[in-house]
């Protein structure tokens, strides 16, 4: 039924901008090193070696991208009902803690039942947090950027006084501010060097791509987004419907946090999740809010944080340039229409996203 | 009946602006010291918001959202800094500064005005440009030759309680108040005012009245930025004296939620500014009185009180009906 | 008049994409005229008028001005040249009062301030000279649509202009609003501006133009005067092809009452109430129309009964059952239909394909979903069968509804609606800016329902809609029923006065609620 | 512009492939060379703090033994193992892990590399490791000896301190003992402190808010001002600084030298020598003779610096008295 070409032109077609960005940040990042002193091939090539060079450094790639998917599928998601979960990063918090404490809590459990039951603990706490911002934007119309960034505080805040107050871990010689380990049959393993957690991130987009376009719930999120108006005349509740949207996509971020707890930390302590949600906006951005564009932009960043350790021990080149070359490629690949200035390539059409339409209306 | 809910509503702030005076009124007959310490230190943790919020709302009224501001503090704190310890002359450091920012701001109009990108992308890649370059470019043991002093204005200082509080401040604290105030005049009672805000309403019907709309957006994003720019200069050179990377610490995201509860108007964003700066004051305050209360629980008041009062009573603000959508010319 | 053209046009064209919106045009305007631009939606007047207000730049051609050929590139030129206009959507900031939105763009300064005492008394004269009266202080927002217009006008009068352009003027006034506004036309072209009048309603041409130009799929097909040709042959000028003006339906069979409203009482979202206790009946088998200036409480009144705007009192029973809460899926479940007024805000999302647009409120409903899944295959299917049924020109059900034109994404709604089995629909502002093909088309297919025996409430302030449709029709002012009665118990003078809120109302009327005689 | 774009995609990726085979340094593996790396906490090299100081002391060592050196920096806590493995497998003979955060990893990694010694900095070590050296200090007795020259130095009665968070054990050692410092010299003395209201990602880097909390603190009366939170707590000694007649005192390391700004107020720091530890415990290494278990390290008060003719005779012998009891274990911090 589909032509295996023109499905395979189809997708250079959607990636080739993508790609290009990549391609031209590098070669600017390249000045810049070079500017510094460092040989730029020398660390892209560590960087390569150190994501991708290798069992363990494959792992490690994927292990970086697996949160990131879900605070980016958490953020695309709510993108979809017109709504910015800037809040992403203090749902993670509480997903992962609220996991930790299931991990550590519920003793005599069998592995089968515990990992899964803490994960969806996890995933419910940030789902819940983040139906607190809903709820706040559907009754009261308070803007989700604005609560959600006091909710971000207010999270870590929080956090930060359980894990150094009650939920502290006790064990003799700590003096560490932190929850105890979680206990083994919470933990979710490797597979090889295949960390559990990201084939829970692709299940997850999945998931999420699936409900977006074949369920009538994804229909009502959608129509949400593009026209409220026209979704209360076609019957649907509004207000409910943000709510629900803000709590899926709170329990897409909490579950990234549950991920992270009992896949790769096995405890929560603070600090160790910084910045986690908030890059989840870059992804969904970079991604273009589309589930697979999620996983892809979530295994380039992921590829590059693996994969700057190698390249500082090899080259001598300081993380921060990541930071410079991955807010080149997210200019370039906004800002497309000088990449197609250089590829020469006309717009299509229907192609441009845009994800704000201002604050609430 | 829109005007009478504006009235209801101011009602509401002046009760509580009026509240809030007593009790500081109180609690300087009770220590004054201590009240004149507290409210001068909330207005100095408010400036850089202030400037923030400023810089917000000139995009914003323009019709381009900033989300960027967090970036554009930083690095323009950042080149102000190198500039200072370069020259060694402040008032060129604040200078360059200011121009960053401004750089910073043309950056953010191209990208959102002329290439038409999603606003809030456009202030991501600030962000991250910002947290990178200031990160990749900064080098330990550079050293400023001081920071810009306070200047205190002679009799002024000697009024009880607003003197030392108002009138011994360093010059960009000072030039803050003024700017509240111009932002103020030039938004509301000058023909480029109009025509901003017109912009940020209803720009084709602006283009049809032969007015710029590019141009009206570009010049206030980059006077939007330059003031931000000037927030940037507050932080490293008269608050610290040196630069820290990721220094400005989430006050460009703060200074947002400060633009919203303020409505979008200067003043309203500076006693929003106020409010916030009182409130990490008073927590600091609360723990210097030996509170046992764990500090995380005083450390995250200001921002439930957030939450509280936009869910409570400023939550139906009006933004400019514009804002976040990139014009195109039929 | 063998004067000098004040405005020449010669040989423009302008081309969109492949489509020729503008076919080497050649127009001409004299000093002190009014020269109707005629045309069907579509037909490229609006096109015209934006190249002559530099909105938009010709491919070729030349526009002269008292003999000087011109470029003109953006507005600011055209209103250096004394072209001005009014936007068919007006170009106004809500929030900015009068005063500030006249004077926007070419403020009165005082040093850096705006000198607004100095601009508002020039603008007081301007009001006297021409006989405009409006509050200069009030927000634009709170204005009524007339005084909008009133306000778009004086924007122009401020800036001295000597052409004016009115695009689509009429469209959203009351028949007194647009006495008035022709007295005020004529008022200026005493003074000696000149009127570029765009519209497509006939009756209007007849009455204000001193020439007529009429135009067709981007071409001019002729220019002619009132006193040349009759209504007809400019229809058949304007559309290529004899159309029926009048609407044959069979005598009114009216049989029982399925929709019943009773004391309905409605505040608007800042909680002034604008509905006061609205009562009537509408049978199976009638056409109930409401007529009305906009802004008289039938926007409110259609929103509440569709359950988008909730209602303080009142009770509205549809086919004989109590509706206990108004909300639009159990609404729909009970057989009512809602063909909204501004279909672009209400009825469609723009974005989506026009098969998802078919479906949008039984999208939940099997077939088009079992359990949570949505069925693209039966969607698709049932979207094909209605492109066909309903003739809606578009490439496909999967096209965004954003590429159709006005009248076809009308017609979406339309599909939508109607392929059910209902009861009752309400129809409100149903033909607004469509072309006259689509106008037959959606009027055709109202009377066809009402024949079928359904309950139709049509909302419009089209009067030749209503008086042409309805059976019985009421006129709605300041909130309330002011009259109802069949609709040969009218004359057209008696509506638009009842309308203004003028006059007693005829014999054997209801004022209110309350029987008169 | 189409091609050359091109051709850069080419030579990029061809660059990509090559360098997949480049190898490692391998001088690491010669039994005469000592390699020695350091993996940071959270942060940079350069932080002006306990990093940097390790940092100095490994450096040292390249100086004056001639160790091979190198850092990694850490972006992520969960990177410490990745970062720690990184120069065990190269072959590196002595890691420093920097940081009480580094704890967990440096041990297990301990386990897991038994020929490569680990310096663990700030590291408590409650089960000894053969090869891990935990240095750690009595930040306590380094607060004590400060609240101490403050309450002798404060003219007001008040003295303050502006702290980093008190997630993290050290800053709270300090701080506890500043306060009993100050209590030692006069119990009625007002000490005022206060963390920073934010997490971990924030207090250690906020020096606006440590400045605007200083000021606060002067505007009450405070005259001395102890800094003790990275960045946050500089912030606080900048600003006493700008204030006449005001005394501040550094923390970890002798700020004099790293914080010029500071120099009007800066009469000393409560310093840790990790710098002085590391190298030692290098030098220990180099010679085979690692100790494993709590090494414990210096701390103390800086040199006086420009204020050392100002300090009267009696505070400084009080203070070395003070330093003598808290070594002897006849003053307590508690």
């Amino acid at each position: 039924m589909i032509n295996p070409f023109h499905f395979l032109k189809k997708v250079w077609l959607t990636i080739d901008i993508p790609c290009a960005a990549v391609f031209l940040s590098a070669a600017i990042g390249a000045v810049l090193l070079n500017f510094s002193g460092a040989n730029p091939l020398d660390a892209y090539g560590a960087l390569f070696q150190g994501s991708f060079g290798g069992m363990s450094a494959l792992g490690r790639t994927l292990e970086k991208a697996t949160p990131l998917i879900f605070s980016g599928l958490a953020v695309a998601f709510a993108f979809k009902a017109g709504l910015f979960n800037i809040g992403t990063q203090g749902q993670l918090l509480f997903g992962a803690l609220a996991a930790a404490v299931a991990g550590f809590g519920l003793a005599g459990m069998p592995g089968w039942l515990h990992a899964p039951l803490a994960l969806l603990i996890g995933a419910f706490a940030g789902g819940i947090y983040s139906a607190v911002q809903g709820a706040l934007k559907a009754y009261t119309g308070s803007h989700e950027v604005i609560t959600g960034i006091m909710l971000n505080y207010v999270a870590i805040n929080l956090t930060d006084y359980l894990t150094n107050g009650p939920l502290k871990d006790d064990t003799p010689g700590n003096i560490i501010a932190r929850t105890p380990l979680v206990m083994e049959t919470s933990w979710l393993h490797r597979i090889g060097s295949f960390p559990v957690g990201f084939g829970l991130a692709l299940i997850a987009s999945l998931v999420v791509w699936w409900f977006l376009e074949r369920t009538t719930f994804g229909f009502e999120i959608s129509t949400v987004g593009h026209n409220s108006h026209a979704a209360s005349y076609a019957g649907m509740n509004v207000k409910l419907i943000i709510v629900w949207t803000m709590l899926l996509s709170g329990i897409l971020a909490g579950f990234g946090g549950a991920v992270e707890t009992l896949g790769v930390v096995h405890r929560y302590q603070p600090g160790f999740n910084i910045g986690l949600g908030f890059e989840g906006i870059t992804i969904a951005l970079l991604g273009k809010t589309h589930p697979v564009g999620v996983v892809l932009a979530a295994l380039l960043v992921g590829a590059m944080k693996a994969g700057s350790s190698q390249m500082q021990f090899h080259a001598g080149v300081d993380k921060a340039i990541i930071d410079v070359i991955l807010a080149l490629i997210l200019f370039f690949v906004a800002a497309d229409v000088l990449i197609r200035k250089i590829l020469r390539r006309r717009e299509t059409k229907g192609e441009k996203v845009l994800f704000s339409t201002g604050w609430s209306k | 009946m829109f005007q009478k809910y504006i009235n209801s509503r101011c009602g509401i702030v002046r009760g509580l602006s009026f509240l809030v005076l007593l009790v500081i009124l109180w609690s300087y007959f009770y220590d004054s010291a201590i009240t004149e310490a507290v409210l001068a230190s909330a207005l100095r943790q408010s400036t850089p918001l202030a400037l923030g919020a400023l810089c917000g709302l000139m995009g914003e009224r323009s019709g381009v959202i900033n989300i960027g501001i967090e970036g554009q503090m930083l690095l323009s704190a950042f080149v102000g800094f190198l500039v200072s310890v370069w020259t060694g002359n402040l008032l060129f450091a604040v200078l360059t500064g200011v121009a960053t920012g401004a750089v910073i701001g043309l950056l953010l109009a191209f990208m959102s005005v002329s290439l038409r990108i999603d606003q809030i992308l456009g202030g991501t890649v600030i962000n991250i440009l910002g947290f990178g370059l200031t990160g990749y470019f900064y080098q330990v043991g550079l050293n400023t030759k001081g920071k810009l002093q306070s200047i205190s204005l002679g009799p002024l200082q000697d009024i009880p309680l607003l003197g030392p509080v108002l009138f011994n401040n360093p010059p960009i604290t000072y030039l803050t108040l003024v700017l509240v105030l111009v932002v103020h005049y030039v938004l509301f009672h000058t023909h480029w005012g109009l025509r901003t805000r017109a912009v940020g309403e209803h720009p084709r019907a602006v283009d049809t009245l032969g007015i710029n709309v590019f141009l009206m957006r570009y010049t206030n994003v980059v006077l939007g930025g330059a003031i931000a720019g000037l927030a940037g200069s507050f932080l490293t050179l008269e608050a610290v004296g040196s630069f820290e990377r990721g220094m400005t610490n989430g006050r460009g995201f703060v200074a947002l939620a400060v633009m919203i509860f303020g409505k979008w108007t200067p003043i309203g964003s500076w006693g929003a500014a106020l409010l916030f700066g009182l409130a990490i004051a008073l927590q600091t305050q609360l723990q210097f009185g030996g509170q046992t209360i764990p500090h995380q629980f005083i450390g995250m008041l200001p921002y439930l009180l957030t939450v509280v009062v936009l869910a409570g009573f400023v939550g139906r603000a009006r933004p400019p009906a514009a804002v976040g959508t990139p014009y195109t010319k039929e | 008049m063998t004067q000098q053209p004040l405005l020449e046009l010669h040989g423009i064209t302008k081309r969109f994409g492949d489509a020729l919106a503008s076919d080497h045009i050649d127009f001409n305007l004299y000093p002190g005229e009014i020269h109707v631009l005629l045309g069907e939606n579509g037909a490229g007047k609006s096109t015209l008028m934006n190249i002559i207000y530099g909105l938009s730049t010709p491919d070729a051609g030349n526009i002269i001005l008292k003999g000087n050929s011109v470029k003109i590139k953006q507005p600011r030129d055209a209103i250096g040249y004394g072209i001005n206009m009014v936007h068919q959507h007006f170009m106004l900031i809500p929030v900015f009062t009068v005063a500030e939105n006249i004077m926007l763009g070419h403020e009165t300064r005082w040093g850096f301030s705006l000198d607004k005492k100095k601009a508002s008394q020039e603008i007081q004269q301007l009001s006297q000279d021409y006989g405009l009266e409006v509050e200069m202080d009030a927000l634009v927002e709170n204005l009524p649509v007339g005084l909008q217009q009133r306000v778009e006008i004086m924007k122009a009068l401020y800036r001295e202009t000597k052409i004016l352009i009115l695009d689509e003027p009429t469209a959203v006034l009351t028949p007194r609003e647009v006495e008035d506004l022709f007295r005020v036309m004529r008022n200026l072209t005493e003074k000696g501006i000149s009127i570029i009048l765009i519209t497509h309603k006939l009756k209007e041409v007849m009455t204000i133009a001193d020439r007529i130009t009429v135009m067709r799929a981007g071409r001019v097909v002729g220019t002619t005067s009132p006193s040349k040709s009759s209504e007809e042959e400019l229809a058949v000028m304007m559309v290529g092809r004899k159309v029926v003006l009048q609407i044959r339906k069979k005598p009114l069979q009216a049989k029982d009452v399925l929709l019943d409203v009773k004391e309905f009482t409605v505040s608007d979202d800042q909680q002034m109430e604008v509905l006061h206790q609205v009562s009537f009946q509408v049978r199976a088998g009638e056409i109930f129309g409401i007529a009305g200036v906009q802004g008289n409480g039938q926007t409110e009144l259609a929103l509440a009964l569709a359950g988008l705007l909730p209602f303080n009192r009142g009770r509205v029973c549809l086919a004989g059952k109590v509706m206990p809460s108004l909300h639009p899926r159990v609404l729909m479940n009970h057989g009512w239909a809602h063909i909204p007024e501004d279909r672009q805000k209400h009825g469609l999302v723009l974005p989506y394909s026009v098969a998802d647009n078919q479906i949008l409120n039984t999208y939940h409903q099997p077939p088009f979903s079992s359990l949570l899944r949505r069925n693209k295959e039966v969607i698709l299917v049932n979207s094909t069968r209605l492109i066909e049924q309903y003739d809606i020109r578009t490439s496909g059900p999967r096209n965004p509804v954003s590429e159709l034109s006005g009248g076809n994404q009308q017609k979406v709604i339309i599909s939508r609606e109607l392929d059910r089995k209902i009861c009752c629909l309400l129809a409100n502002q149903p033909t607004r800016g469509l072309d006259v093909g689509s106008i037959e088309y959606i009027h055709q297919q109202i009377v066809r329902l009402r024949d079928q025996g359904v309950a139709v409430l049509l909302i419009s302030s089209e009067l030749d809609e209503i008086i042409s449709l309805s059976d019985t029709i009421a006129v709605m002012y300041c909130g309330k029923i002011a009259a109802s009665a069949p609709s040969d118990h009218w004359t057209k003078e008696q509506l638009g006065l009842m309308m203004a809120g003028y006059s007693p109302p005829p014999k054997s009327l209801t004022w209110g609620n309350r029987k008169l005689l | 512009m189409c091609i050359l774009f091109r051709k850069l995609i080419i030579v990029l990726f061809f660059v990509c492939l090559n360098s997949v085979v480049i190898a490692a340094a391998s001088d690491c593996r010669k039994k005469e060379i000592l390699c020695v790396g350091l993996v940071t906490d959270v942060g940079t090299v350069d932080d002006k703090s306990f990093n940097q100081s390790a940092w100095e002391g490994v450096q040292q060592s390249a100086e004056e033994i001639g160790t091979v050196i190198k850092y990694l920096e850490t972006r992520d806590p969960k990177d410490y193992m990745v970062n720690i493995s990184l120069f065990a497998e190269n072959d590196y003979d002595v890691v420093v892990t920097v940081g009480f955060g580094l704890g967990e990893a440096t041990s297990q990694a301990a386990k897991q590399f038994s020929d490569v010694k680990f310096i663990g900095v700030d590291q408590f070590q409650a089960n000894a490791l053969s090869n891990v050296a935990g240095l750690i200090f009595h930040e306590d007795q380094a607060g004590f000896q400060a609240g101490a020259l403050a309450a002798m130095l404060s003219k007001s009665g008040v003295i303050a301190a502006v702290l980093g968070t008190n997630l993290v054990p050290p800053v709270v050692a300090f701080k506890e003992g500043y306060v009993s410092g100050a209590r030692y010299i006069n119990a009625k003395i007002q000490v005022i402190s206060t963390y920073h209201p934010g997490g971990l990602a924030v207090a250690f880097t906020d020096p606006e808010w440590g400045a605007s909390t200083a000021k606060q603190a002067i505007d009450q009366g405070a005259d001395v001002v102890f800094g003790a939170g990275g960045t946050t707590g500089n912030g606080g000694l900048i600003e006493a600084a700008s204030h006449s007649e005001k005394y501040c005192i550094g923390v970890d390391t002798d700020q004099w030298l790293t914080l010029p700004a500071a120099h009007p107020c800066l009469v000393s720091s409560a310093t840790k020598r990790i710098k002085e530890g590391v190298f030692q415990l290098i030098q220990h290494a180099k010679e085979s003779q690692f100790p494993s278990g709590n090494f414990f390290g210096e701390v103390g008060l800086s040199p006086f610096h420009d204020f050392d003719n100002k300090i009267p005779q009696y505070i400084k012998e009080k203070l070395t008295e003070i330093h003598m009891g808290l070594r002897n274990g006849s003053i307590k911090t508690k």
